[in-house]
């Protein structure tokens, strides 16, 4: 963090600085999400790089002022390129006893802890399990606190406003939102925008009493002594265009829906709800103009196979769940390896095994995604990097399922699926169109006659006179696709399908490699962990150490280079968030003494764990 | 779904089908003198008379002996997996609901593993035919019993006898709201193609017990209550309007006694047609009556237990599609990506 | 099984237990507000009384907001995953019959993933007691649709308005044979623990069905029927011998017009008792009548539909492994290893 | 195949062999089955070592005659220890035109083959898709054959029988077996001991004609001019102790009775039919007199769950099935991961994908087995190398299970389910007793605290005053095991339920190496392709070829010196029913060049074709 000092304003000092990283906590209550999101909203209109990492309890409202009940949302945004919501906050807003206890640990000395006194009542405590109050017992003594009676405060402010006592006491949060924006220098006109579009129609003394609140925060924090600093977050040097924020499973469904208008197919999303997956149905369900149809099936099995039958119907059949869904869905994922039919099979993946951490990330799905079936089953499996590639990824998902007639799995996770960033938005012109093709001629029809280059089978949708034909589960007959039983058939049917996935390969781009050319280290990884890993890379560089760099978003088939990039490096690692799955694919597929980097702890890497990590791994070479 | 959906137009004019164009040419597996080659041969007929071009049937399965059937329909066929033929024509007719779908399922395939699929899609009324081939046994899987096996029954599975109330499949599809519900027997021909007619005619959930003999493992299952000497003495013919009678000389009825029914001789202690319960198909109480009776103590009822005209789940898909339209206009990507709070970086 | 079955000995006189001997040290986690704790609390309270010890309860849950009810009693419990508490359970009570065996579920956990499972575990008379908290709504998931919301409701995954009929629990749980079926009010606590009562007693598959409002997705989904001031005129309780009345006053009752129930003003029209249905908890038919009415036209029926006894699953098991055990004798390891055709070499 | 010519009797040679293989063909509804394994009983009475392998349709009855509906079963007997039925018939029977067709590329030339010519008529041949009779055209100049008019020469003998001619007709495959009795010298005893068991009580009448066939086959090819030689296989020198012939699946079943009777837990088999499994099924169902509760359960998820139930509550919980079933149970067998109860789970492979090939063998679940589920969901995986193996690894199974509290997998496959071999019956005192604990005293009784030496938690079961306590999916707390959603608990119980997995290693004998010392090849196989591969190594030996040979019974954890093993070698080569699934753990793990034989055709290895393939890769090397 770099820090200029300037000249004061109003009495004030007034600082800038390069990347803050705040952190709301407080009871699933008290609004810690939605005022986080409005900081995100604001800070991206703003013009900062910004990643945020919202984090709630599995309880839907645990016990009030419980440690269960603590709901977080950090945001890290900066005027540089950033790729990660910050390891540690420099700023921790705590609404109560729990929400600091739990969370305090993560700031740094001298760090900013800003509370609301009005709940550190005896009552809270004991709620949050303290047998003293850690704003007297010297637990904060480390840090830069400022007490602030927040509750109080806002209903001060609301007297007014013919609103109930609850009602008001709700408002607290955007109190503390605006001092927030006081001390950051961001504007309110988004926030006062969004509580017309929120409460305008329904109840407009909600957005006076809100609106009310929030600049009391910023008048609050402008005339109390408590603050005397202000602080600057110059915007990033983003390359021109339109932006928005956007969260990964928002980013899922648009790329699902524009896959569907890019290539003139009906989407249709089986789907059963699941934690962190659900809101990619509640997203797709909310556009049946664009012809979506969402199906919430009884149960992932029906969302499956319902979302095969639609693409054996001609629409482009997409089934989204976590990674307990995967497992119930992955018999009938075999049935689409067999009949060769378009299937895009989102997984957003989540902690496990079993129920485990239902709202927590982790990215332990892929030898299941790869292996999860029975006999040789292959597929395709991509992943996104961060929320935005969502977006693209989904659309690239489609593009390969209907062009090579096959199963494709989206490995998305809890971490992205809420995760926001700035996302330039592409201009719908830019995209890539593709060409789905149906059979329509009945002339040398054969419904497993390939294509030369895909080896994709004719996609022959029923409706289409002279077609008729019969698929299902059994093993094939080359060519003819009629049930057959013969043993060299099976062989050689087996090892075509498993080509066929390979085939893949002419449509995945090269393994780019970041970073110094020279580097003894290669850093390659998968999935979410991308913006973790490259800033850790880019720390490592700073701290003079040379590493190199290669993110997977294709993981079946990988990159034709794969091999020989990571032949090319003395010590290879893996940074993944589970015990070494990519790391033992990389190791059995090119006999590479690869090292994994692994943590199950529900949450992403931290910048500095890896950036440790890479040096250390550095170091022992020489 | 959307205009765009890809079924490229019907031909002009239908031709001509006759029986011999529905059969494919695969060959036919099942055991000698096994029932599904009475029902394929009723299907097979029944087709050609419908009026629908051949390229708009699908027939869809899970697995099971019966659930070979689509191999032998020169129409469009899935097979698919154990169970789950239900949840796969449901996404076929959500995103082309102008095919007409018929699921072929198995006791075993349709009550047992795929219990809950055929319950959702019945109450969802998602318009398919479904036929249950009823033959009280797992066929594939060499004979053990199922969930239609009778309490005690000896088997495979079951050396000392089944220790389970089987389940009724009627009571369980009029319980998961099916709009139309029917039984016949394989070897009624004229009543299965009878009734295939009315399934092909009714538009939603449609549900028919076929009682299938399995010569292999359960042979003669129904052979008390369907053989051709007994037959018109322990069946009874369910017709839309009128009184239940039968025997072969249509000589005795039901009636009701409260909630119960009871068979009584017309003519016997003065009682007339007019006592019997009439059949109406849009009672569901009377229905559910009808599902609980049966051999020995009452005639076996067959024919249509329930029709009822109700929206099915892919017309309410349309005309909510439709409604969202009006109100939010055909759906535009560049709009739907610029949505929300956006900002501009020059 | 086997007479090994490694239970150790009951303790030989119960103690006096209260409600907090059934409360175990976790933190309750539902929403301030949410019905789940006033049925907890009946269940709390009813334990107690009914004369079995602590450790033979076991609580099985699936996955929802309903579904952690094990943590919050101290008993046994255990929290499975979703929709399959039924088929854990039907494992639980063959290996164990002596253990008191209790299931929570809710309308998504036991309706749509699970609902094959309730099917089976009711059909074959599984001595479980089911309580299934229905709140018309994925709670768990935050606000989605459930197979027993209604239809054109708007929720989270269906913002303009579910297209599906949904499914009748109790007619449900009828057409699959449950012995014993009732429903209840989370905020009805006499009523419910008195039915909890019966539960306990009844030997067999028991299906309840309990109203239970969800504040936070899906609020005041059953005020119409049960909040205190509509409550009499909008319920009917069922008892069994006794006659349908119901309304403050007592003045309200429900007649039979052939098979359709009508609701008749007693007094008037000359309507008395003696016109009225009797209720008997052994007549499905009447059951099933029952299932089929409720607010606005009826009166909501509570209580107990159906009560039968019949042989467990358990029972049935235990006793053909005694006949079996009987006629071939207690296995001897070391004849059926050398069963067959055996051969020996010197 | 040694032949030596001795002194004819009554007319005849009389050659003594060492081993033959015969192989009966004909319609699913000719008794290929039953003739096969009696003739296998009779031949394992006789003391010769064998191995068998039955064929069948997946057809229940497909149209009779056709090719899909041909049934086989091969048997090879030896007077040596012979590992495998057989690469190729020296003899086939074939009943009728179909049965002919599709076996005969499979007989040598100067095979013997006997047809029974009475189903040679025009409609046989149609339904055969014969354009021409193959006992006319020349098909079979190559081949010794013999034209029997099995059908006529079967009714004439059973004239005086009053049954119907279709049941006199069905008695052909006894005749058929009689003339095989006499050329191998056979005894018919056991055989007429059969058919006094089997129709004894139900219908004497069918003694009878059954008898007269089998005689009147023996007395034909005595008379008959056909037949110039008698052959016998003498005894093989097998160890002393009492025999009886055994398939893989009634092993399985007979194992499982015995681990309950071993460790003194009843059995709970919870089970949804599929082939190649039901036998198991079956089996148990005939044993409610061990206290073996079966359950047939709607489905392979409530089969699953209702063991972890009865396991839950103190049985000895099993659930058996093929790949299919094991994709279902995916999600629950990650259940019993989480709350570690013990668990087997018995999966007797298939041909797949998908429905694939239900009644064909194939070894393609090991990858399913070990990452088949969603998150870090380590269990132990075990697995059977022949029919009679079943047995011991059952009880392997339940040791391992009850004594780590965890899910076990067996995986059997199609070959062994169904093949037999001559099996040294046991006894049971000889087999290793083994003790379960429950816990039963409340003190310091914690859910989730381990055993020290094998990191298993206690069994404590409803029922035990108390011990109420809670169990479920839900991430654990270490010790208390509670519900925790703590980053660094879920970490910890992520790496300790891997730990405790490899903590089994414990109980691993070191893997074996068998054959040359100083060989450069070693190869390594698992599962049902070792008696192929055990006879392929001989075979490359014999023919000058120096090998090594390794076979694993434990997939998971692999034996402590699996390493060192695959290490000594310049070769490393592994032999699998699949495309390369041991392959990839064994280059992951061990980074050693392994490279695989791989086949998928829906059946076992041929002897010679892995003999090639290892003679090849020696030849490579120098
Ligand atoms: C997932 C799965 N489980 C089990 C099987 C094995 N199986 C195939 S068909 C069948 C039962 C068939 O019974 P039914 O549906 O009554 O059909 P039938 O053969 O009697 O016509 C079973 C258990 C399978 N193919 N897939
Ligand atoms: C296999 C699987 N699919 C989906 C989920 C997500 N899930 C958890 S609870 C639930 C529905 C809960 O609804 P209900 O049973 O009505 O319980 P409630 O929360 O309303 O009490 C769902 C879909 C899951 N945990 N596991
Ligand atoms: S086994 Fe039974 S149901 Fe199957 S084909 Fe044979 S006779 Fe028909
Ligand atoms: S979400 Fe609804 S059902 Fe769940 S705890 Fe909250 S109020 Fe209760
Ligand atoms: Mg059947
Ligand atoms: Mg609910």
């Amino acid at each position: 963090m770099t820090t200029e000092t300037q000249s004061a304003v109003a009495g004030r000092l007034r600082e800038v600085l390069d990347c803050v990283t705040i952190r709301f906590a407080g009871d699933s209550g008290d609004g810690i999400q939605i005022t986080g999101q409005q900081f995100t909203t604001t800070t991206a209109i703003f013009g900062n790089d910004l990643a945020t990492f919202p984090d709630f309890p599995a309880e839907i409202r645990a016990p009030a002022g419980t440690l269960a009940g603590v709901s977080g949302f950090q945001i890290q945004f900066s005027n540089r390129d950033i790729h990660t919501p910050g390891d540690r906050p420099d700023v921790l807003v705590a609404f109560n006893p729990a929400a600091l206890m739990a969370n305090i640990k993560d700031v740094p000395p001298n760090g900013v802890v800003i509370v609301n006194t009005d709940s550190f009542g005896e009552v809270d405590l004991r709620k949050a399990q303290c047998t003293s109050n850690p704003l007297e017992d010297g637990t904060l003594s480390a840090y830069n606190v400022f007490k602030v009676p927040i509750t109080q405060l806002t209903l001060k402010a609301l007297e007014p406003v013919p609103i109930s006592h609850k009602e008001k006491e709700r408002c607290k949060n955007f109190f503390a939102l605006g001092v927030l924006y006081w001390l950051y220098n961001r504007p309110m006109e988004p926030t006062l925008k969004w509580f017309q579009q929120k409460f305008g129609k329904k109840d407009p003394k909600l957005v006076e009493a809100n609106t009310l609140a929030l600049k009391a925060g910023v008048g609050y924090a402008e005339a109390t002594e408590l603050f005397r600093s202000q602080y600057d977050v110059p915007p990033a040097a983003y390359a021109p265009g339109r932006y928005r924020n956007v969260m990964g499973n928002e980013a899922l469904a648009l790329g699902l829906v524009a896959a569907g208008k890019l290539c003139g197919l009906p989407v249709f999303y089986g789907s059963y709800p699941i934690t962190p997956a659900s809101d990619v149905l509640h997203e797709l369900s909310r556009h049946k103009n664009f012809g979506v149809t969402t199906f919430q099936a009884e149960d992932e099995i029906a969302a499956v196979t319902a979302a095969i039958g639609a693409s054996y119907a001609g629409a482009l059949g997409v089934t989204g769940t976590s990674g307990p869904g995967v497992a119930l869905k992955s018999e009938a994922i075999n049935l689409a390896v067999m009949v060769e039919l378009p299937l895009i099979i989102c997984d957003v993946q989540r902690g496990g095994p079993s129920t485990g951490l239902p709202t927590k990330t982790e990215q332990a799905d892929l030898l299941q995604a790869l292996f999860g079936r029975n006999s040789e089953s292959p597929v395709c499996v991509l992943a996104p990097a961060t929320p935005s590639d969502c977006f693209h990824i989904a659309i690239e998902a489609a593009r390969i399922a209907t062009k090579y007639m096959c199963p494709v799995f989206i490995l998305s996770d809890g971490y992205l699926a809420n995760g926001a960033e700035p996302w330039r938005i592409p201009k719908v012109a830019d995209l890539p169109r593709f060409e789905v093709k149906f059979r329509t001629t009945p002339d040398c029809f054969y419904p497993y006659l390939r294509d030369e280059r895909t080896l994709a089978r004719p996609w022959a949708t029923p409706g289409t006179p002279g077609l008729e034909h019969r698929i299902g589960g059994l093993e094939k007959s080359h060519i003819h696709g009629n049930v057959n039983y013969d043993a060299e058939n099976h062989d050689f049917m087996c090892r075509l399908r498993a080509a066929k996935i390979q085939r893949i390969v002419q449509d995945v781009p090269d393994l780019e490699v970041n970073g110094d050319e020279d580097a003894d280290v290669l850093v390659i990884g998968w999935g979410s962990p991308y913006g973790s890993i490259m800033a850790a890379c880019q720390e490592a560089r700073r701290k003079g150490t040379k590493v190199a760099q290669a993110h997977l978003r294709y993981l079946n088939p990988l990159p034709a280079n794969t091999g020989k990039v990571v032949a090319r490096y003395k010590k290879v690692l893996v940074p993944e968030l589970n015990l070494g799955q990519l790391l033992m694919v990389l190791r059995s597929k090119y006999l590479v003494p690869a090292r994994g980097l692994n943590k199950v702890q529900g949450k992403p890497f931290k910048v500095s764990e890896l950036a440790d990590a890479i040096m250390q791994e550095a170091k022992n070479l020489s | 779904m959307s205009p765009t959906t890809p079924t490229p137009p019907a031909a002009p004019a239908l031709p001509a089908y006759t029986k011999k164009d529905f059969q494919s040419d695969q060959e036919i597996r099942w055991c000698p003198g096994c029932g599904d080659y009475a029902i394929l041969n009723a299907v097979q007929q029944v087709m050609p008379t419908l009026g629908i071009p051949r390229e708009k049937f699908v027939f869809v399965s899970g697995i099971g002996c019966s659930s070979r059937f689509p191999y032998y329909m020169n129409a469009y066929g899935f097979h698919t997996i154990h169970g789950r033929a239900l949840a796969v024509a449901t996404g076929i007719k959500l995103a082309k609901p102008d095919l007409q779908v018929w699921v072929v399922t198995g006791d075993g395939d349709g009550l047992s593993i795929g219990g809950n699929h055929m319950i959702h899609a019945l109450r969802r009324n998602v318009d398919l035919k479904i036929l249950l081939f009823n033959n009280r046994i797992y066929g594939l899987t060499k004979g053990q019993y199922s969930p239609t096996s009778e309490l005690g029954k000896i088997n495979k599975s079951a050396p000392f006898g089944t220790l389970e109330q089987p389940i009724n499949p009627i009571s369980l599809a009029l319980a998961s709201e099916a709009t139309f519900i029917g039984r016949s027997v394989d070897i009624y021909p004229r009543h299965l193609m009878e009734l295939l007619r009315r399934v092909s005619a009714h538009k939603g959930a449609a549900f028919v017990e076929i009682f299938q003999n399995c010569n292999v493992f359960n042979d003669k299952a129904f052979a008390a209550m369907t053989e051709k000497d007994v037959r018109d003495e322990r069946n009874i013919q369910l017709e839309h309007g009128k009184p239940l009678v039968f025997g072969k000389n249509r000589d005795r009825g039901i009636r009701l006694n409260g909630l119960k029914p009871q068979v009584v001789k017309l003519g016997e202690n003065g009682v007339t047609e007019k006592d019997l319960l009439i059949h109406d198909e849009h009672d569901v109480a009377l229905a559910y009556l009808l599902s609980r009776i049966g051999h020995p103590e009452f005639p076996l009822p067959i024919g249509v237990f329930r029709a009822e005209k109700l929206p099915t789940l892919e017309e309410r898909n349309r005309q909510q599609m439709d409604q969202v339209r009006a109100k939010l206009g055909e759906g535009d990507l560049e709009r739907l990506l610029n949505a929300g709070d956006a900002w501009d970086v020059k």
